[in-house]
């Protein structure tokens, strides 16, 4: 016997001006089911809630409609209420009579009308709901973090502190990633490397962090709590038990000039190396493609000579692990824009054109040049460099329209380090706007152009070409309104800030979802900036979206704090409103399985008895830790044997048929 | 538990000039003046389009009270046998709204609705249902305004076509 | 493989050569022209500065008229080309404004027929082997710096003929014709045609730094596909040498006079003496006429 | 196997994804009906289909006293086969008969036309029948007979029995008397716009392709239905939806419809009331004809079977040519492999939402 209560909120004079709640509880009092009707001025308030427990006592409610504000705003608050007064959550429904009737339309009997519409509508649905569970799902504690760079390093950190596992993932031979390649941060001016060592040992040595470097993730199973995740740890050459990182092999290694991915190609490195003297783990890789005896079947051996440990095995292979995580924390970082489409600036073409990375190297005093700035084409101290800001950055018309958001900033800190080392050389920055929204960024800026002389020009560059030892700059002074050509012995690119290459085809082995740029998406863009939409991947830095140091620390301590916060729980809660498979109706045709987007519907052998005989089938089959209930598996059905709890056919019809009447 | 008064406060601050637009009656024959006014059935995404239509509410932008909204998670989920019942029940137009392709709350399910409804649109049209009596809408959960855009212009266009009587149960 | 021929005005007026020279070179790869009847002024730079609506017209009445044809349109001007181009993405994009033209043009258009520059048929539909097989003069020894201005290539979206900073097509037809391409900075600067009767000084900087950048890369001549760009190019480059106190002398080809020596037509009827910096000198020493 | 067939390349090669991929088996081809060799050749290959244990049963046609209207038969030893029979009146399409077969457990043949074909392959897509269980014994159809064309051709005498050549068709009256009539006035009309009669995919084939019949006729149909206000398309549609006396001969038919509980089955939800009003019977016709679309093969069978007439070609095709125009698939039945364009997108999908 189903008997619903129905309780109209006046929200004080929200909905009780241009809505007759009175009218609305009476006219309520006539559906089907309903055994009380009644209003209250808030029913979100304690005494309201207890108003509708009372009620559920006194009429022995088993179904009830609260006609109130927007769903969004208090579904829960009233599941909850009525779980408390002994009836299953899922079997209360919201009119939403304020948001979408008293809010909107003014004219009292027409409110009142619509608003009676809207509590049968919700009557009519509540009659054909049925009680929800909603499961619990075990949790593996151990965390997954994607990226060794500043935000993979911080959030290994705040989880391993909070007592939890952690394996960082690393694609390189050490952790560090771009921030390692930084000479100097802004607007303090302090050294990258001084303050990011320290942590990397701290990763390196805590117990309970394990850093797979030169690994990649090579596919992800599961799902939140319970993630399965292969890693193919790629041969390294090197038996990381043995070796003491004393360095003899990289010293004597015969092959030496190798373009250092570190140094952006613009120094040198052996063919067996560590990125650079800080990595960590400080064990060397070979680089198989390129190492004698790989190439020329098995001579040279020079580094298995000298190693006085003998750590090398030249017969290592990749190894694919398999190990459980309970969280993942993507922190894949980013790369600079290769800035083929603009030709007219010759990155690639002119050696002395460069993008901001390298000009990083060429100022740091670990890179190839040892802090001294010379250009690449011919070593001699550049007396005039262009910065070009927005390098790739928003240009709709070529495919980003973004801003890379920390360019402004480390173009102003290289102009202010050139000048520091070269004081008579000059800096020119084109810039579209400059955008240094932080603390302390504006003054910082302020004196880069008044202290340091840096002299910015407002236009965009149309072209960089030679002309007898330098380059031309030419763009437009759109203050002045007039077309300018700088004389520069190197240009160098603000390149657009962009995802890792592979970005999108690891979020789909992760299963997570991305933007037309692909950045990884955030659940939401200003109340869940470090949740994926997958449960239990959270995301940290620069592959979410362009950010600068300050932030990414700060995003990467979040997404552990959530991971912390998963972990805590004995146990997780899931979603109840989900799809599962009327599996007598089901005739697996498995339309139903491309359209879900979270690869959660799977087949599965029945069972059935046929006349006398007992045959096997194959139907589909939800896998609800997967599942998050969009219910566009039950569209693509053509029975109807899938179904989406909480929005079932039944109870869209059964609002449809109310809302026409 | 919190309330909200001041939103109370704020809706009795509106001004006259404010208060006159779209006063629109409600749906169906009206009993007091027996003028007709269409009945239309939105059928909404929880995460954008439903949650533009609230924004306007939370804006205070009035449209007309002839869009009753049922709500489902995803556009997705929008079954096109729910159209034909609506129009069977009585609805003069009906509406289908949800996020902006590419998105979605669950990243493609309105490239379903797309796909689907695209087909579906023409289909409808072509077995005698005039065309603007169905329409398709992105809507995120920031356009409120776009909403009630949407649901004035849809109104008017239903309003002018008269009643349906295309696939209607009882006349 | 048959096309609607489009020649624009240019090409009966300042640009014959280019004119004679396309349908020569047509002919000889097999290219079947059949102009379009009654045709009209694609609107040059002029239409769509006073009406926007004319802009769009003018060029999609030939269009029309082509798609009756049946044919796909080939337009060897660069403005042609982006004309009617523009107008045919206008309409693909804006179904009224489509409508609104099939009225006043009095006309069905659907959209049905491509707009091609005349390099690109030679490019995609006779195909480089084919060039390369009906060589008789290859033009050997020859640097050229290909000059694609800006109606060729820019806004991509508008046009979609090559790159639309670092365009290479034009190079490669006159690299398969045996040329020697020069690798240069400036191929899609602009070169201040549309200004050269009301900013002359502005028009023969751009001209100057154009033909400068040529000359310094090694460049003997200019090949072009833009009526424009030859005139200009061709007529202010005696102003532009003496303002910068040199003597360029470079002379300015439409690609199809070049491509027709290559393939061994009569030099004579080429318009090769039309020019300004008459090319024939350069081309006598050598040795393809 | 009978001497007549010989090994030929596969007719299909198109990549299927991992769960329908089966073992390929070379195309074998046969004489091609019209040859006197045929019937023989087919009944061999049945024959020794059944005797060398490749199949254990064939799904097939059979003689009937009604010389016009051969039955479909379920042949189950390599004896029965002597019945079996192909001619130009085997138009029913026995492809849904393959379902009955779900959960038996040896192999089963089907002999069929282009047409039939696709509705075999798209079960098999619709993973309705896995592809190493069904021997497709291909026909390379040159058109079907209405056999109601020939009784009217006939007039008044009765018919006692056809003889079809390549244009013409002789016929025979029980009392003796012969005319002969062009073969093109008594074929099906779906036959006379067949665009695809060959089998897409095969095991043995009988015949050499066929070009078919190309005519717009269905599709200018529909231009016109278009061109129509909504009035007047409203008023085509419902002069035909009323006569439907629901008998469900559409569904049942169609290759596409393979559910075991259909929605118009269902009391709850309860999608579709009894009642035969305007309202119910286009619920039932927009509804079937919208959930085969992207899998209706274009067999037409469901327009064949209709007792009262209604042309649901003009449906299913206008869905078909509106799919195709959008999404670009192939039409189905015609791929191993394919699932529906509906359950598939691409980002630059054409959007009709504003």
């Amino acid at each position: 016997m189903k008997r619903i209560g129905v309780f109209v909120c006046h929200c004080g004079t929200n909905i009780a001006a241009t809505v007759d709640v009175e009218k609305v509880a009476e006219s309520a009092r006539h559906l089907p089911h309903v055994v009380f009707a009644t209003t209250y001025k808030f029913m979100c308030a304690d005494p309201g809630q207890k108003l509708i427990a009372d009620a559920i006592r006194e009429h022995a409610l088993n179904r009830v409609v609260v006609a109130a504000c927007s769903p969004h705003m208090h579904e829960r608050t009233f599941r909850k209420a009525v779980e408390r007064a002994g009836v299953n959550p899922y079997l209360m429904e919201v009119a939403n009579v304020r948001e979408q009737c008293s809010w909107v339309h003014r004219d009292k009997p027409v409110g009142t009308e619509k608003a009676a519409a809207l509590v049968a509508a919700a009557v009519a649905k509540v009659a054909r709901n049925v009680p929800l569970e909603s499961g619990k799902l075990p949790v593996e504690r151990r965390a997954l973090v994607v990226g060794g760079g500043i935000a993979g390093i911080q959030a290994a950190l705040d989880i391993a502190e909070s007592g939890y596992h952690v394996t960082i993932v690393e694609r390189e031979q050490s952790v560090g990633g771009r921030m390692a390649q930084l000479d100097k941060t802004f607007p303090t001016l302090d050294c990258s490397s001084c303050i990011l060592t320290p942590k990397m040992v701290d990763v390196g040595h805590h117990p309970m962090i394990e850093i797979c470097s030169y690994s990649e993730i090579e596919s992800v199973e599961g799902y939140v709590g319970n993630f399965e995740v292969t890693i193919r740890r790629k041969a390294t050459s090197v038996d990381p038990d043995v070796c003491t990182g004393c360095g003899e092999c990289w010293n004597r290694c015969p092959v030496k000039k190798l373009p250092s991915s570190f140094n952006m190609d613009l120094g040198h490195r052996p063919a067996i190396y560590v990125d650079f003297p800080q990595a960590i783990p400080n064990v060397p890789v070979i680089d198989r493609a390129n190492c004698t005896y790989y190439l020329r079947d098995g001579k040279c051996r020079v580094c298995e000579k000298v190693c006085p440990t003998k750590a090398i095995d030249f017969t290592l292979e990749d190894r694919l692990v398999k190990e459980r995580f309970g969280a993942i924390v993507m922190a894949t970082g980013f790369q600079t824009a290769s800035l083929q489409q603009y030709p007219e600036w010759g990155l690639g073409t002119y050696p002395d054109v460069v993008t901001g990375l390298h000009f990083e190297r060429l100022v740091s005093s670990t890179g190839p040049t040892e802090g001294k700035i010379k250009r690449p084409s011919d070593g001699k101290e550049p007396k005039s460099v262009v910065f070009v800001l927005c390098a790739g950055s928003r240009d709709e018309a070529r495919g980003r329209s973004y801003c890379s958001k920390a360019c402004c900033m480390y173009s102003a800190k290289q102009a202010i380090l050139l000048r520091e080392k070269i004081p008579q050389a000059q800096a020119h920055v084109f810039y579209m706007d400059i955008r240094t929204a932080g603390k302390d960024y504006e003054e910082f800026y302020m004196r880069a152009k008044e202290e340091y002389g840096v002299n910015y020009i407002r236009g965009r560059v149309a072209k960089v070409y030679p002309e007898k030892d330098h380059l031309v700059v030419r763009g437009e002074d759109t203050l002045l309104g007039r077309p300018v050509a700088v004389e520069a012995d190197m240009v160098v690119l603000a390149a657009a800030i962009e995802p890792r290459a592979d970005a999108a085809a690891l979020a789909q082995k992760v299963g997570i979802s991305y933007n037309r740029d692909h950045f990884f998406s955030e659940a939401h863009p200003k109340l869940r900036p470090v949740e994926s939409n997958t449960g239990g991947v959270f995301l940290a830095g620069c592959c979410q979206g362009p950010k600068d140091i300050p932030e990414t620390v700060a995003q990467a301590s979040a997404a552990a704090a959530k991971v912390v916060q998963m972990f805590s729980k004995d146990a997780l809660v899931s979603e109840a409103q989900l799809a599962s498979v009327n599996e007598a109706w089901c005739i697996g045709c498995f339309l139903c399985q491309p359209v879900c987007p979270y690869k959660a519907i799977q087949p599965k052998e029945i069972e059935e008895r046929r006349g006398r005989d007992k045959i096997k089938r194959t139907v589909s089959s939800v896998n609800t830790g997967l599942c998050q209930g969009c219910g566009a598996c039950a569209v693509a059905c053509p029975s109807g044997a899938m179904r989406l709890n909480g929005f079932t056919d039944e109870q869209i019809l059964a609002e449809v048929d109310a809302v026409c009447l | 538990m919190p309330v909200n008064e001041s939103a109370a406060a704020e809706a009795e601050m509106m001004t006259e000039a404010e208060m006159t637009t779209d006063g629109a009656s409600g749906a169906g024959a009206d009993a007091g003046t027996g003028t007709w006014e269409p009945r239309i059935v939105a059928f909404c995404c929880n995460w954008c389009s439903y949650a533009g239509a609230d924004l306007a509410g939370t804006s205070r932008k009035q449209y007309p009270a002839n869009i009753r909204i049922v709500r489902v998670p995803c556009s997705g989920r929008i079954n096109p046998q729910y159209i034909l019942r609506a129009f069977q029940r009585g609805a003069d137009g009906v509406m289908v709204a949800g996020c902006h392709p590419g998105d979605c709350h669950y990243t493609t399910g309105n490239y379903y609705t797309r796909r689907r409804f695209s087909v579906v649109q023409r289909f409808l049209e072509y077995v005698g249902l005039h065309p603007d009596r169905f329409s398709g809408h992105w809507i995120s959960g920031s356009e409120g305004e776009k909403f009630v855009q949407t649901a004035r212009e849809f109104t008017e266009k239903v309003r002018s076509l008269g009643p349906n009587e295309k696939m209607r149960d009882v006349l | 493989m048959k096309l609607a021929y489009y020649p624009g005005c240019s090409l009966c007026g300042t640009a014959r050569e280019y004119n004679i020279s396309t349908i020569k070179v047509s002919e000889k790869l097999g290219i079947e022209l059949e102009e379009i009847p009654d045709w009209s002024c694609c609107g040059a730079t002029s239409a769509h500065t006073s009406s926007p609506l004319l802009g769009v017209a003018l060029p999609a009445r030939n269009l029309a008229i082509a798609e009756e044809m049946g044919l796909d349109v080939a337009a060897p001007c660069a403005a042609c080309y982006h004309n009617l181009s523009a107008a045919r993405v206008k309409m693909d994009r804006d179904h009224l404004l489509r409508k609104r033209i099939e009225e006043i043009i009095d006309r069905k258009y659907r959209g049905k027929v491509k707009v091609l520059p005349l390099a690109e048929v030679i490019l995609s539909r006779v195909g480089l082997d084919a060039v390369r097989d009906s060589l008789v003069h290859p033009l050997a020894g020859l640097k050229m710096a290909a000059y694609y201005g800006c109606l060729m290539v820019r806004p991509k979206g508008i046009v979609d003929f090559d790159d639309p900073e670092n365009p290479t097509k034009l190079d490669q037809i006159m690299e398969a014709a045996g040329g020697e391409m020069v690798d240069w900075s400036h191929k899609t600067e602009c070169c201040g045609a549309s200004l050269s009767l009301t900013g002359t000084e502005l028009c023969v900087d751009l001209v100057g730094r154009i033909l400068e950048r040529a000359a310094e890369e090694g460049a003997e001549c200019i090949v072009t596909a833009c009526p424009f760009c030859q005139a200009n190019l061709d007529m202010r480059q005696a102003e532009a040498a003496t303002k910068l106190k040199t003597d360029f002398r470079l002379p300015v080809l439409y690609f199809t006079q070049l491509l027709g020596i290559a393939l061994g037509l009569p030099a004579g009827e080429l318009g090769l003496d039309s020019h300004v910096v008459d090319p024939r000198p350069l081309l006598r020493e050598k040795g393809l006429i | 196997m009978s001497e007549a067939i010989k090994t030929a390349a596969p007719v299909e090669g198109e990549p299927m994804p991992a769960e329908l991929k089966t073992a390929e088996i070379p195309t074998r081809r046969g004489p091609a009906p019209g040859d006197p060799e045929f019937l023989g050749a087919l009944r061999d290959c049945c024959r020794s289909l059944l005797a060398e244990g490749h199949v254990q049963r064939i799904i097939a046609y059979r003689e009937t006293p009604d010389s016009l209207r051969p039955e479909v038969a379920f042949f189950a030893s390599p004896e029965e086969t002597g019945d079996l029979v192909w001619d130009l009146f085997c138009n029913t399409n026995i492809c849904k008969y393959l379902l009955d077969y779900r959960t038996f457990e040896g192999r089963i043949g089907v002999v069929v036309k282009g047409c039939d074909a696709r509705g075999v392959v798209q079960l098999i897509n619709d993973m309705q029948i896995p592809r190493d269980k069904v021997e497709i014994i291909g026909i390379c159809c040159p058109g079907q007979i209405d056999p109601a064309k020939v009784e009217s051709a006939a007039g008044e005498a009765w018919v006692s029995r056809v003889v079809a050549g390549p244009d013409s068709v002789e016929i025979v009256t029980e009392e003796g008397t012969e005319m002969r009539v062009p073969l093109e006035s008594v074929l099906t009309d779906r036959c006379l716009s067949c665009r695809k009669p060959n089998p897409p995919v095969a095991d043995v084939v009988f015949g050499e392709d066929q070009k078919g019949r190309i005519s717009d006729e269905v599709f200018e149909q529909i231009a016109e239905l278009e061109r129509m206000s909504s009035a007047e398309r409203d008023a085509f549609w419902n002069r035909h939806f009323e006569r439907c006396i629901r008998c469900f001969a559409c569904r049942n038919v169609c290759p596409a419809c393979s559910c075991t509980k259909c929605v118009f089955d269902q009391q709850e939800p309860d999608w579709l009331a009894g009642e035969r009003n305007q309202a119910n019977q286009h619920f039932f016709q927009i509804t079937r004809a919208v959930h085969v679309s992207g899998r209706c093969t274009g067999c037409e069978e469901c327009d064949r079977v209709c007792p009262v007439g209604i042309p649901l070609r003009l449906m299913n095709k206008k869905l078909w040519k509106d799919v195709k125009d959008l999404f670009d698939s192939p039409l189905p039945g015609t791929k191993l492999g394919v699932r529906s364009p509906l359950v598939m997108w691409d980002p630059k999908d054409a959007d009709s939402f504003e």
